[in-house]
């Protein structure tokens, strides 16, 4: 593995307050009026590092919280608990004025191709902006060169720069906000389901220039995702994410070849398999619980096979199985689970 | 539910706290209580007097205070022209204005649902385009200018229907005075009637027709197109009820809408309602008058309001059950 | 670059060249706004200047009907003003007002429901209250309380000499909600979107990406619904002058025209109020027709309050 | 078993009116469907997969329309029958099951009232009788508590339940076909997995036909006997399942499969198609896929490939594979 850390994530834990105004907080319950509060408990207390240089991804089905923590480690949200650091040095507190450095290290690349770029914009002006905006000393004919070279490296004609988004198919916008992330230089980049949006011949040569891009310019990649084998192909590690808190974390091959929680072996599982007959996946019972009313101990026993007692009381935590695993489960720290 | 309904109806209280503030204020500064009670010939020493005796130099929250209590009894002040309590005047008038209302909208349900569901689903019919048509031009011709021409033609040149008052009227129990058990009274409706739904016909006919326009390319119709079932069924069960939801809330609001054209149908065809009273009492500067007819329409509204929006909570499931929008 | 443009111009215009109702009304409109704007030099006749309008004129019926007079094409009203100039004036003291209002109420809509939409949080549900309670009265009625109020508080002749200005503020604070609430949904509907976020990502004040980002993806609706209420704007004028509560009779506009002219319908003299309705209905129609055609050809998604 | 297969579409070709000329969305698809048979059909957006679908039931959103083509489903033309016949075999015969379970159910009338009505649009029995039917019906899709199930609303159940209900609908009448367009695209994985299996099942158990509509091969290959590939508009490939995953013969296919990280080594680089699908305007001339096809002759841009045999049982439309 690689050397340094890079981000480093600590007990994160985010909360969105959904009640409304205090009218909407009203519930009259057992005879009498109480203010209630409805939060979603999107995060809550995670932890993991990323080292420079690696791609770790992030799974797990929606509502599971992860989009809500790309957005908290790039301070789209402010955190409820919890830190964020970045090469050592605690960031999650700066104010606007003292992050902005930090804004040219990390970048964000969006899901949606279509509202992820101004459609008021030139390509050319969404290029710019954040050029001129962290280097304002930067001479326009620079920044023209600048902008060029971008479009060249993400695959777009620079010939188009002065056209509008809309006068572009998904997979070239996603580029395009490729090329945006890429305009200040950063090295570490969240990609928030850069290609759920795509068609799958798209969505690998997507992929293949992000693997590029990481190779040429030694990014470090937070990759978010519900699509297990793009997971698969392009991370180092995982992170599997269930109701807000982390499951699993694992090297690619430890968790493909051996996944120990049991929500990563169900998720596993049911990966539809080209050539596969039928369906051989593990059937979970029940809903997923929304985030609104967290069950308590481990978030998973409402529909764990595998569940106990403590299960229900105790909140696991993470432990290391083996060399490259964590796991959150209270079965697999008893060796309780069948292998 | 409960919590819907609570939410709303505090929100009506609050309304209705704001509605007589700004009434109170109007009071305060545009009309001189005393002028109510006195007249001019008093000398300043006794206006002083009387000032401090009224509580007028009292602290203007108090003063609020006193207003609302009062105002709850149902003394919104006096009249200064009719010399009698200006809730009594107006309670007087509203008959003939809830009258007319009452079967302008009438008119405009009756018409607006199928003509508005007939353009939806048939847009490009030449009666659906003719429909579209008058009612864009109805929206663009003046309340007043509509009565003005309707009184031309069908008093002044066809001499077929009256062109002003309300004709005769029966007294019916709590001494409303109503127009609608007389062939004379219902005659002299008609003109007044139309010239008022002439602005609201084609606002709804165009509402119903978007929201249906909507409705019908939702996934949810095709579904139902797609379960076989008839097109009838598909187009007032799954269609129609759907967009019920968005012009019950314009609903709600338009009547206040209506109720503000009452003053200019009432002041062409002299019709003996709250509005002519209304823009009389403008015309005698009667504050109190007023006033009275501000926070006696507001409260009109905020009950229409609150209804309407309590009717929707019911027809709409989410709200029914989840108990928020 | 160019080349894109000139082709968006080009549809724009080719649509706008193909439909013959939004050509029609755009040539009404632009022949009503010139010829009222220019009324001091094609009117043949100044209303304003006293000296020149003569009783016995009064209710002199138009050119084609009996007992006319030459000098007065359309006629004269009461007062023995010639109708056609009078209109013309009126006209372009209604359009100023419609215009003004819309200004004012656009300027305090767009930035309320700007500031609202993006800040969100108790200044945002008390703006959108108050708005809500706003609406709930119905803008003229709104209209019609503030014209009573004013007038009460001004005085008969202090109010009818400031008219103008004390119009354009009541029918603009009576419905600055509209756009309000307009600009509100659609900055509430574009704040989500993922290019907010990258604006964000990259550092940008709260107030560049208020302004420079979400404010012009806001600006399609506002541009239909402008037309709209410019219409609006011009019926509510009529609206309060006609129930005397707008522009006075010795500086008409159409509706108090049309005010001045019913108390002689029952006479015959029809004329004082036919040609300015008939002119208020062009007017309207012609600005909702244009209005109705740039919703359809920008279809933007007028998103519900 | 009879010789006729259930449905059997030929030539079929479903274009929408547009203000510059129709556009060809659908461009002479032709395929057969035996009786408990299922298809998959498996193309990226824009390929014509969905509209070939509503096509089947004339239910294709204006401004498109039926062209051409002819569509026999037991026996009846369907293409030649009048709407209220049409109106008979829907959610009868042949039912259908959309892309979001969010969108296709009516959100202000309960689930009781959408499946009863469908039963009581084609069969004339008493209220009671079709509750006892549409109970049976949530049942086999293994929704718990039924009787209370059908009192409450749409937006009272999860995506992957509501997903279930309209399972249950399109059993309700002992439909011969399921036409399921994207039936799991907005579901989670594991739901999806529960979905598929649920649904292959049913399949099964009832004799039932299938026309899978997905973007997604791997889905496809679990649950269908036969794959037909659709892009731009025509099938360029059709046969057995094991035949088209396994050993494709288009190049369009093949550069499908390249493009799956399932079948690329970890960390690879994956196969990717140059640039993109053409938009309904700009199909080239010739092979719709020649203008991205790194094979592609000199022939390939003159003539259309027709749909032919090439290997074991496989038809595919390209001048190159003899």
């Amino acid at each position: 593995m690689n050397t340094d850390t890079l981000v480093s994530i600590r007990d994160l834990h985010k909360h969105f307050d959904i009640s409304g105004g205090w009218l909407d907080q009203l519930r009259f319950t057992g005879g009498r009026f109480a203010r209630r509060k409805t939060l979603v408990q999107a995060v809550n207390g995670v932890s993991f590092d990323i080292m420079e240089g690696e791609t770790v991804s992030v799974v797990g089905e929606s509502g599971c919280g992860k989009s809500t923590l790309a957005r908290t480690v790039m301070r789209l949200y402010p955190p409820q608990a919890g830190e964020v650091h970045y090469r050592g040095r605690r960031i999650d507190h700066l104010s606007r004025e003292q992050f902005k450095p930090y804004r040219t290290r990390m970048q964000m690349i969006f899901q949606d191709p279509y509202a992820s770029l101004n459609p008021r914009m030139r390509v050319r002006q969404i290029l710019e902006e954040p050029i001129r905006f962290h280097r304002p000393k930067t001479s326009g004919s620079e920044v023209l060169d600048r902008v060029a070279e971008i479009m060249q490296q993400v695959g777009v004609d620079p010939e188009w720069r002065e056209r509008y988004p809309h006068e572009f198919s998904g997979g070239q916008r996603q580029r395009i906000s490729i090329a945006r992330a890429l305009a200040v230089d950063p090295e570490f980049i969240v990609a928030d389901e850069p290609i759920a949006a795509l068609d799958v011949s798209i969505q690998a040569q997507i992929l293949n220039l992000m693997m590029d891009l990481q190779e040429k310019r030694r990014l470090t990649y937070l990759f978010i995702s519900h699509d297990l084998s793009v997971v698969a192909h392009i991370s180092n590690r995982v992170a599997v994410m269930y109701l807000g808190t982390l499951c699993e974390l694992a090297a690619i091959d430890a968790l493909f070849d051996r996944p120990r929680h049991p929500y990563t072996q169900a998720l596993l599982s049911a990966i539809p398999r080209l050539g596969a007959k039928g369906f051989q996946h593990q059937r979970l019972t029940g809903d997923v619980p929304t985030p609104i009313d967290l069950p308590s101990g481990c978030v998973f026993h409402g529909r764990c096979p595998h569940a106990n007692d403590r299960c229900a009381r105790e909140v696991p935590t993470l432990r290391p199985q083996g060399q490259e695993t964590l796991v959150a489960c209270h079965g697999v720290a008893e060796g309780r689970l069948p292998d | 539910m409960f919590a819907f309904f609570i939410r709303r109806v505090t929100q009506a209280v609050f309304v209705m706290l704001v509605i007589s503030l700004i009434g109170f204020t109007i009071k305060q500064s545009v009309g001189d209580p005393l002028r109510e009670i006195t007249g001019i010939s008093v000398s300043a020493a006794e206006r002083d007097a009387l000032r401090e005796k009224l509580g007028l130099n009292d602290p203007f929250l108090l003063q609020w205070g006193r207003f609302l209590a009062r105002a709850l009894q149902g003394d919104l002040g006096n009249s200064f022209y009719f010399k009698r309590p200006a809730l009594q005047v107006i309670l007087g008038k509203a008959p003939a204005t809830l009258e007319l209302v009452f079967s302008t909208s009438l008119l405009v349900v009756l018409l607006s649902i199928p003509i508005g569901i007939y353009a939806a689903v048939r847009p490009r019919a030449w009666l659906a385009r003719f429909f579209m048509g008058v009612s864009i031009v109805g929206v663009s011709i003046p309340v007043f200018l509509t009565a003005i021409l309707l009184i031309y033609v069908f008093s002044v040149g066809l001499g077929w229907l009256p062109s002003f008052g309300r004709g005769e009227l029966v007294t019916l129990f709590g001494g409303w005075q109503s127009g609608y058990f007389t062939s004379d009274g219902l005659k002299h409706l008609i003109l007044p009637s139309i010239a008022l739904s002439s602005i609201m016909l084609p606002l709804f006919i165009r509402l119903i027709r978007a929201e249906m326009k909507e409705v019908l390319e939702t996934d949810y119709i095709k579904y139902a197109r797609a379960k076989g079932l008839k097109p009838g069924r598909v187009l007032l069960v799954h269609g129609f009820k759907n967009t019920l939801l968005p012009v019950i809330t314009v609903g709600g609001v338009q009547l206040g809408t209506l109720i503000a054209f009452t003053i200019l149908t009432e002041t062409v065809f002299q019709w003996q309602g709250m509005g002519a009273m209304f823009i009389e009492a403008v015309d005698r500067a009667d504050t109190s008058l007023i006033v009275a007819y501000l926070v006696f329409v507001g409260a009109l509204f905020v009950t229409v309001n609150t209804v309407v929006d309590l009717v929707y909570g019911l027809v709409n499931p989410m709200i029914r059950i989840a108990g928020r929008r | 670059m160019q080349g894109w443009r000139g082709f968006r111009k080009s549809y724009f215009v080719y649509s706008f060249l193909r439909d013959p109702m939004a050509m029609g009304s755009f040539l009404c409109l632009a022949i009503l706004v010139m010829v009222s704007f220019g009324a001091p030099l094609i009117a043949p006749h100044d209303p304003y200047d006293s000296s020149t309008i003569d009783i016995m004129d009064s209710e002199m019926p138009p050119l084609w009907l009996d007992q006319s007079d030459a000098r007065f094409l359309l006629g004269t009203d009461s007062q023995g003003r010639d109708m056609l100039s009078t209109m013309l004036y009126g006209m372009r003291v209604s359009i100023l007002i419609g215009l003004g209002a819309v200004a004012l109420q656009a300027f305090m809509g767009i930035f309320v429901g700007l500031v609202a939409g993006y800040r969100g949080g108790r200044f945002d549900a008390f703006l959108m209250r108050l708005a809500d309670v706003q609406l709930s009265f119905s803008t003229y009625m709104v209209a019609i309380f503030f014209g009573a109020l004013f007038q009460a508080a001004f005085g008969m002749g202090r109010y009818e000499q400031l008219a103008v200005p004390l119009l354009v503020i009541i029918i603009g604070f009576a419905e600055w909600p509209q756009y309000a609430r307009t600009v509100r949904a659609s900055v509430l509907a574009e704040k989500k979107k993922e290019y907010v976020e990258a604006a964000r990502v990259i550092g940008l004040s709260p107030g560049r990406i208020m302004w420079r980002h979400i404010l012009p993806n806001t600006l399609t609706p506002v541009l239909v619904i402008s037309t709209v209420q410019v219409a609006n704007a011009i019926m509510s004028e009529a609206a309060l002058s006609f129930i005397g509560l707008g522009m006075p009779v010795t500086r008409p506009s159409l509706g108090s025209l049309i005010k001045a002219g019913f108390d002689y319908i029952f006479s015959g003299s029809w004329w004082i109020t036919l040609f300015p309705g008939v002119a208020l209905v062009v007017l309207i129609l012609s600005i909702n027709l244009l209005g109705d055609w740039l919703r359809d050809f920008l279809n933007p998604k007028l998103y519900k309050a | 078993m009879d010789r006729q297969p259930l449905l059997s579409v030929r030539d079929l070709e479903i274009r929408f009116r547009m203000r510059h000329g129709d556009l060809t969305a659908v461009n002479r698809v032709s395929f057969d469907l035996a009786r408990g048979d299922r298809l998959g059909i498996v193309g990226e957006s824009g390929a014509g997969k969905s509209v070939t679908g509503f096509g089947i039931l004339n239910l294709v959103s204006k401004p498109g329309y039926i062209a051409g083509g002819r569509l026999l489903f037991e026996g009846r033309e369907l293409t030649a029958l009048p709407e209220e016949d049409l109106r008979q075999i829907r959610g009868n015969r042949i039912s259908m099951i959309f892309q979001d379970p969010m969108m296709t159910l009516n959100p202000v009338l309960t689930i009781g009232t959408q499946m009863v009505e469908t039963i009581l649009a084609h069969r004339a029995i008493s209220r009671a009788e079709a509750t006892a039917i549409a109970l049976d019906r949530i049942r086999k899709v293994a929704i718990p508590s039924p009787q209370k199930r059908l009192q409450q609303y749409p937006h009272e159940f999860s995506g992957g339940m509501r997903q279930r209900i309209v399972i249950a609908i399109a059993l309700l009448n002992s439909p011969a076909l399921i036409i399921a367009d994207e039936p799991t695209t907005a579901l989670d994985v594991t739901i999806q997995a529960d979905i598929l299996e649920l649904l292959l099942g049913l399949c099964q158990s009832e004799k039932m036909g299938l026309i899978l509509i997905t973007h997604d091969l791997a889905v496809v290959s679990q649950v269908a006997e036969r794959i037909a590939v659709m892009y731009a508009g025509t099938i360029v490939e059709i046969g057995p399942t094991a035949q088209v995953a396994g050993n494709p013969q288009h190049p369009y296919t093949r550069g499908l499969l390249g493009a799956l990280p399932q079948r690329v080594p970890r960390g690879g680089r994956l196969n990717q198609i140059p640039g993109m699908m053409p938009t309904l305007t700009r199909v080239p001339e010739g092979c719709p896929f020649s203008n991205r096809c790194t094979l592609c002759e000199e022939v390939c841009r003159r003539r259309v490939p027709p749909l032919e045999p090439k290997a074991a049982g496989c038809l595919a439309a390209c001048h190159l594979l003899d």
